[in-house]
């Protein structure tokens, strides 16, 4: 059998995938990739109790990149197939990564369903604002006017807005960070995935390749930490949507939103006996029977 | 009125109303009412998209022997409104009657054919000491009538009655048993004897649809997790999944949409439980994409397709066997799925069962193609038909792992042993994108062909290795009958009536009924219809898939096929009837039939001319301005029979060409 | 160097690097340069789903006639990259040359085989006089040194140049093409002349892609609407929309997802506009659902699949023909469809246009079927090829409402008259449930069995109409040839270029190339087919779904099928050297070969030992501890030559079994 | 030819569909659709003009019940359909109708990325907080807590908030009506269809079959009229997203929400040439020689 490392035996070389990042150098998946094993290792988890969930893109190919269970799944499907996951298996630590538009694209309608389900999913966006798996079109959060090979003349639909839409619908932690700025990164991831319900992480990840606009000077320039903003009180729902639309010249990092409520899995019967997984397969006669006395 | 029954076929009894009138109780509490006396019932209710209003017309057949059909008679009706009174009284055969309200209903004696008794219920008068009561008591006292024509125990009902309104209370109870018994004793001084005498078995059976028998034998192969979102008619499964979850331990998951409901059965199935997921054609359609991400990634899953009628949103309450083609099809590139279609709803329950073990043990995702008629019709199964102790087989399911565990390992029998997620000392992932034995994808940095090759073969190669471990198909009948009629799924058991019904004429055939549609147990099937002397296959679609389906497996051409495709289910007279035009050499015609016309009148006066008209003459003529011979139909005023006017129906095409007003009356405008 | 160049069938060219290289660029100069000078080319792509790294095979066939496929040989190659040199070194032929950065990369001498010149070029020292330059200027360098060894005029290279790099001003250009020339002249004085001498015809023609010509052909037909949502290999057709569009007057919707795109373009047919979507298989599986909703409406759409590598996402940049299944069986219940797939990059122009017309004049959703190979990769076609006067025939499509109007007036044609919205004196709904001829709908309250049977024979019966105006399937050769190929849509040009090999190896062949797969010509297929000695059905992807649809629709099985799936195309050669080991009887076998066992062993290497080892040494073995005999294969260092251990590969499951360890010096753990 | 009205010849009886409505007596879609009717009349517009798209279920049967052009189309697809039919013909007034479950649930995607795109179409959703076609299951408006043929035990999500989730996204006419007021809902409607730009209605409209809870009687205890609210601005997107939260004992009926933004078909240089419908087929051989001459 497998040797099973002890948790004291962790170092973030553990979480190393089977093969290295095949990212363009200078991607911002890099610092999401790297922050997230350093909150594993914090987080003190074992590879076999971790699922990576993504879906199709650049950054959808970040559960290689991990020694952890992952499923690498269709364009803009992770979120359900985490949602059967952890139904299946409540022990598995579950964390989702994708990208901007196989979330917020195509992904859009499992995005919102599933923050107001507050199941206890942690979920990680790397939002380069394109999509640069196919070379560079418009996403969902590409800003308005910008250029881009769907674009020529300057894109004419609002962007989305993650972080509003993931405090009307329900997500309990919602937070955002920028791959610049690793330390913050795993910390938030660190809190995200201890959170119990479901939580946002909207990454600012640049796409050094096909995003020349939203580029690290770019976000340098005006991101800062709500941590050190005076008075932020992360549990204000108003505040926090109101902080959700800072745009422009400065734009906030860090934990915006953050409720207490129960999870999907805390409601549900069936899996307060324990992981699916783990329970008998199969009925008695008995129980069959009762089931048929039931139609006569 | 001296009319053999033979009781062993049954009686069948048809309730015909409108969405909302409640009859599906009435025809629920008849059913189990002739179940609990140790009759077999089987039911099939023909209803429209619609939560009220519209045409119902649900049959119960009730018979001393198991009947796999609704047969083809109608033996006594209960009509709740006229509509279904015209629509269908004349379907009634001589030695059954008629049960109409009669404070509320006109039955034109015209529409009762001879022999056929037809009993008004004053309900309005009969309910009168009762007080105030609700409209669908009407049912109650056509049942009590109903009750006593058919010669069925009034104390069985009254136990069924305490029972279906027991959460009502004993008011309710009472009161619903009290109306029954003035419907039973109207009757009773208003009705000739029907002469019909039950052996009553005394045997008390289950009473279920196949959606249910689907849901037990998932759950007893060890389901875990069900995901759905509503469509007809694969919601009731969702119901009875929902209902049942403590008692059976499944967890449900209603989705926000079905592309939703299969990723989280696959991710769940990945996770290493048993799960599942049902639709209809539609849902399926949107399931498509992830079927392909299962079998590459090798993650068992079962999903059920409770077929409808097609295409596109069609015919929402009708069935139809229209997804072979959308099953096989499902997704892109080749890549290994089991389709099968349980053949009764006894075997929905083992289709089940053995689905979820088929999807563990080759690691694949395994359609069932069930259908509406199998999913919503209850019939009356045997008392131990269904077998709780299903060996559950989970395939090369690793409880640790090995050393260099490879989760996509190329091995000699083609199954990669399975080690779940959360287990410790492995890790990998899986991927939708080509994948070498560890998961490592071979689509980006690196490409290799071949292990690209090896991985498809490995994968594809699972589909003989399946063929293996099915059940072989067996040829029912004579191997050297004349005619060898072939089915495919939920027809078994109206062919299997139609045989007998055939051989009675003097027909010599067989039957061969197709559950595993794929793989395609082609060299077995072949060699069985290498025997046949002319083969037809019977379908319910319109293009013949499973027809197409075999001679792309097989090369064997059906000598010819019986299809239908509007709607109805086949009985077992219509595919006797077509067998003998077949044989006989009687052309099939497309034509506009008499019947047809007249439904084509009745559509027409519904839409523009409101209710109170109906056709009552039929013509076929020729007329100048026409490139096809036509139906002249004469339309006359409900109520007083006043000619209205002549409606034109192509033969051919089916099209409604004029309308000739005789009379002002009209209600709507028409153009 | 004596070598007897036949320039009709072109000299290739092969590129090899990584993704981010810029090498595409380079070969499009190329390529650029040889269609100026009056030259065919003819381009390949294999590339991988990574932006950069990975390792990509770019070659360009020049040729003085047109040439349809990429061809066998690779007579020069451009490394870019060792791992390039180590794949594909060995596949240059005699005659030919290797060039290589040798600022950067070793040539192995054991890699290049006898009568291949190779040729490092100092491109540090060369670059040197243009001070700091980009890392793509040993493309340029490169470039320089093949054209002349090509024999090929630098001076309409410096036009290509001026024209690629114009929008970045003069001093580029002119870096760009001084850099050239120092890869020209270092050539000149360092390599043996080709021999090469070219018959230019100076005449210039355009060099496009499938994916290029079939937007041209929409366009050409009147395209008003092009939706899609970008996926691989089908983005280059919205691009191309998107850059095109105020020139060709089309609007283009980059939507959400494919369920959006199809919708969208569904709403845009119906509005009676010509519209069309684009996307690849897993986009194609969302867009299922709509294409039935688009037939029972009866409204004309235009959807293409441009297919890549399945199952799931798969092998998202290589070519596959395996989406046959899908098309055919995409959405539930039976309608009527049309699948089309193009022959040729021409063929792209003209089925486009096609589509168009016979989706608006059949009123039904037209798929067509191409693929990565024709999509993506370009092709010098003649100047004369497109013709923008395409004959638009828009059906029954009324430019006012007559009087009582019906949308879906039961014809004797079956074709319905079309109003389109927005017409004034008309209205109508058009539903997804099945409905009469006014729209009405029949699956709810005014159900009814005879209209639904006209309505779905009237849609079926339009197959029949469709198949009549298409044009006949041609058989090429002689009808008496002793072997028959037979392919669909893409592989028409590299089955062609086979069938001339076989020819001149003796074999009397003739070739029958299918377009129209839905519905399909069966009985002029059966006809022209029941004269062939032996047929052979080649196909690119692993259960030969054409094979399959053939036997479905004539009864045919093919003698034998050639398929190939492991992501590329196929090659004149293989075809030949395939139909040659069927005609002497050499049974095919799926071992591992040799060549693939390196490729195998290349991948091990990489994943686990880093990039610097290299397989060297084949053996076949059998050993005890496994049930199949094993490749051993000897690894050493790519430096120094020195043993780092052996790899042991299953020959029947392509299974890697073990690694032994010579030498400590690994890079990575292994386990 | 048939004959075509004049607009003074309207009624609204010109308006009624070739049938009935089938719906069960009582149902909150009756009130919809005379309310629709009316606004239809109100801006005189003839029933050629009109192109009313739905999806699948009771309230998109609403189409069948007006004489107009129209879709009935698939569940969850109204909104593209009837974005490729404004994208086609920009004379077409567009109104797309349909359920909670149509529009929030299966077509929750489209319905966001809408309204960011701020195409003009006018979007009447009959929120009944049920799936009544399929007889009863909870929807994505259903309370929580709330009972229903799939929460036999309570509603454990939260309900998504079309309101709130339309301004944060972008739509520019947001409005919620109530079909047990007529006279609100059919200014609302003429006003939401005379709008440019995308406008959303959220309609209360009982479910008189399936849903015991929210009825005409327990709306009537808790609507309010906004416009006799003093002071509220719904030209302030703060306030309106404040508003689109109130529920519980008071719940505010009216227009919460508008904006003036440019729409889609006033950005797209095609759609300014007029209606793509209108536009010559085909191109000149001299335009496909240009796009022939750029590939060489
Ligand atoms: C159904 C489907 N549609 C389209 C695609 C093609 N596709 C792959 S990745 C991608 C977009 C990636 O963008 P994003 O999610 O932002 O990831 P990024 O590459 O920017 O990290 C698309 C459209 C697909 N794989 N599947
Ligand atoms: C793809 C698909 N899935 C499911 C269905 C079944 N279905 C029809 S209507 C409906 C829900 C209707 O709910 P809603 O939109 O709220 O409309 P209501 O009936 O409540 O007015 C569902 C699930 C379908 N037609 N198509
Ligand atoms: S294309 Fe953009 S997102 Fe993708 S790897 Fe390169 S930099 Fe990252
Ligand atoms: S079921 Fe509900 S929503 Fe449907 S028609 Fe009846 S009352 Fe209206
Ligand atoms: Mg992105
Ligand atoms: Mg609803």
């Amino acid at each position: 059998m497998a040797t099973v490392l002890d948790r004291e035996q962790l170092t973030v070389k553990v979480y190393d995938g089977a093969v290295d990042p095949d990212w363009c150098p200078g991607c911002g998946d890099f610092g999401v990739l790297n922050a997230l094993k350093k909150a594993l290792l914090e987080l003190e988890l074992l590879p076999h109790e971790i699922m990576v969930v993504s879906g199709i893109g650049c950054s959808s190919n970040l559960p290689g990149y991990i020694h952890s269970y992952g499923v690498h799944s269709l364009h803009g499907r992770s979120i359900p197939v985490a949602t059967g996951l952890k139904l299946a298996n409540t022990d598995l630590n579950v964390i989702v990564t994708g990208g901007d538009g196989d979330g917020y694209g195509i992904g859009m309608g499992h995005f919102i369903h599933a923050m107001r389900r507050n199941l206890d999913l942690t979920y990680i966006v790397m939002n380069n604002q394109i999509y640069g798996l196919t070379t560079g079109q418009a996403s969902p959060t590409t800003m308005k006017d910008v250029r881009t090979k769907t674009t020529p003349r300057g894109n004419v639909e609002l962007p989305i807005n993650p972080l509003a839409l993931a405090i009307v619908s329900g997500a309990t932690y919602v937070a955002r960070a920028f791959s610049g700025n690793t330390k913050q990164l795993s910390s938030l991831f660190a809190d995200a995935i201890a959170h119990k319900g479901f939580s946002l992480l909207d990454v600012f990840s640049p796409c050094v390749t096909y995003n020349k606009i939203n580029t690290y000077a770019w976000f340098k320039e005006r991101v800062y930490d709500l941590a050190e903003e005076d008075g932020y009180d992360p549990s204000d729902p108003d505040a926090a949507l109101k902080k959700s639309f800072e745009w422009g010249d400065r734009i906030p990092l860090g934990l915006i939103y953050q409720s207490e409520q129960p999870t999907y899995e805390d409601s549900d019967p069936i899996l307060q006996r324990g992981p699916l997984v783990k329970q008998p397969l199969g009925i008695k006669q008995s129980v069959l029977d009762e089931l048929l006395a039931e139609t006569m | 009125m001296g009319t053999e029954w033979d009781l062993t076929k049954g009686v069948t009894i048809a309730i015909g109303g409108a969405a909302g009138d409640g009859l599906d109780k009435t025809g629920d509490t008849l059913a189990r009412t002739a179940t609990r006396l140790g009759l077999y019932a089987h039911a099939f209710n023909s209803y429209q998209s619609i939560i009220r209003g519209g045409h119902i017309w649900l049959k119960i057949r009730m018979s001393e022997k198991k009947m796999h059909n609704i047969g083809d008679n109608t033996n006594v009706m209960i009509a709740l409104n006229e509509d279904s009174l015209e629509r269908h009284a004349r379907e009634v055969q001589p030695g059954g009657v008629i049960f109409f309200n009669s404070s509320k209903v006109n039955c034109d004696p015209l529409l009762v054919s001879e022999g056929v008794q037809s009993l008004g219920l004053p309900v309005k008068e009969l309910t009168k000491p009762f007080g105030r009561v609700l409209p669908v008591m009407q049912n109650t006292i056509m049942l009590g009538a109903l009750l006593y024509w058919l010669n069925l125990d009034f104390k069985m009902t009254e136990k069924v009655l305490a029972d279906t309104f027991g959460y009502k209370g004993q008011d309710v109870i009472d009161q619903n048993i009290a109306i029954a018994r003035a419907g039973y004793d109207y009757a009773n001084e208003n009705l000739e004897k029907s002469g019909i005498a039950w052996k009553f078995s005394g045997v008390r059976r289950p009473f279920v649809t196949g959606n249910e028998t689907i849901g037990m034998g998932a759950v007893a192969a060890g389901l875990k997790l069900y995901a759905a979102y509503p469509m007809s008619p694969a919601t009731s499964l969702l119901h009875w999944m929902v209902e049942n979850s403590e008692k059976v331990g499944v967890a449900v998951k209603q989705a926000e949409d079905e592309l939703a409901v299969v990723n989280m059965a696959i991710g769940a199935g990945l996770a290493g439980v048993r799960a599942m997921c049902g639709t209809s054609g539609g849902g399926f359609a949107l399931m498509t994409e992830a079927i392909g991400m299962a079998s590459i990634m090798e993650v068992p899953v079962v999903i059920v397709n409770v077929m409808r009628g097609g295409p596109s949103t069609g015919l929402p309450t009708r069935t139809e066997q229209g997804d072979l083609n959308q099953a096989f099809g499902a997704s892109q590139g080749d890549f290994p799925r089991i389709i099968m279609a349980p053949t009764s709803i006894t075997d929905c329950f083992y289709t089940a069962a053995e689905a979820h073990n088929l999807a563990e043990e080759f690691q694949v995702p395994v359609i069932i193609l069930s259908d509406l008629l199998l999913g919503e019709n209850p019939e009356t199964i045997d008392s131990d038909a269904l077998n709780a102790e299903i060996l559950i087989n989970r395939g090369k399911l690793l409880s640790e792992a090995p050393e260099g565990y490879k989760r996509f390992a190329l091995t000699a029998d083609n199954i990669s042993p399975r080690v779940l997620p959360g287990t410790p000392g492995a890790a990998y992932v899986s991927g939708s994108d080509e994948h070498d034995e560890e998961g490592v994808l071979i689509s980006d940095e690196f490409t290799n062909e071949a292990i690209r090759r090896k991985m498809q073969e490995k994968r594809m190669a699972k589909l003989d290795a399946i063929l293996q471990s099915l059940t072989p198909p067996q040829l029912e009948g004579s191997a050297k009958a004349e005619v060898t009629l072939v089915g495919w799924g939920s027809t078994w058991g109206v062919i299997n009536e139609a045989v007998a019904q055939l051989t009675e004429a003097g027909l010599s055939v067989n039957h061969l009924q197709i559950k595993y549609l794929f793989p395609f147990q082609a060299e077995q099937v072949e060699k069985i219809l290498s025997n046949s002397k002319r083969i037809i296959v019977i379908e319910l679609n319109s293009s013949g898939q499973f027809a197409r389906h075999l001679r792309a497996e097989t090369g064997i051409k059906a000598d010819d096929t019986i299809l239908k495709y509007n709607g109805e289910p086949f009985t077992p007279g219509y595919i006797t009837q077509s067998v003998q035009d077949i044989v006989e050499g009687r052309a099939l015609s497309l034509d506009v039939s008499e019947d047809e016309a007249g439904q084509i009148a009745y559509h027409y006066i519904r839409v523009k001319l409101g209710n109170d008209a109906r056709p009552v003459g039929y013509e076929q003529v020729s007329l100048p301005d026409y490139d096809e011979p036509l139906w002249q139909v004469s339309i006359v005023g409900r109520k007083e029979g006043e000619p209205r006017g002549t409606l034109l129906i192509g033969v051919q095409t089916g099209a409604t060409y004029t309308w000739q007003e005789n009379t002002p009356e009209i209600t709507k405008e028409v153009n």
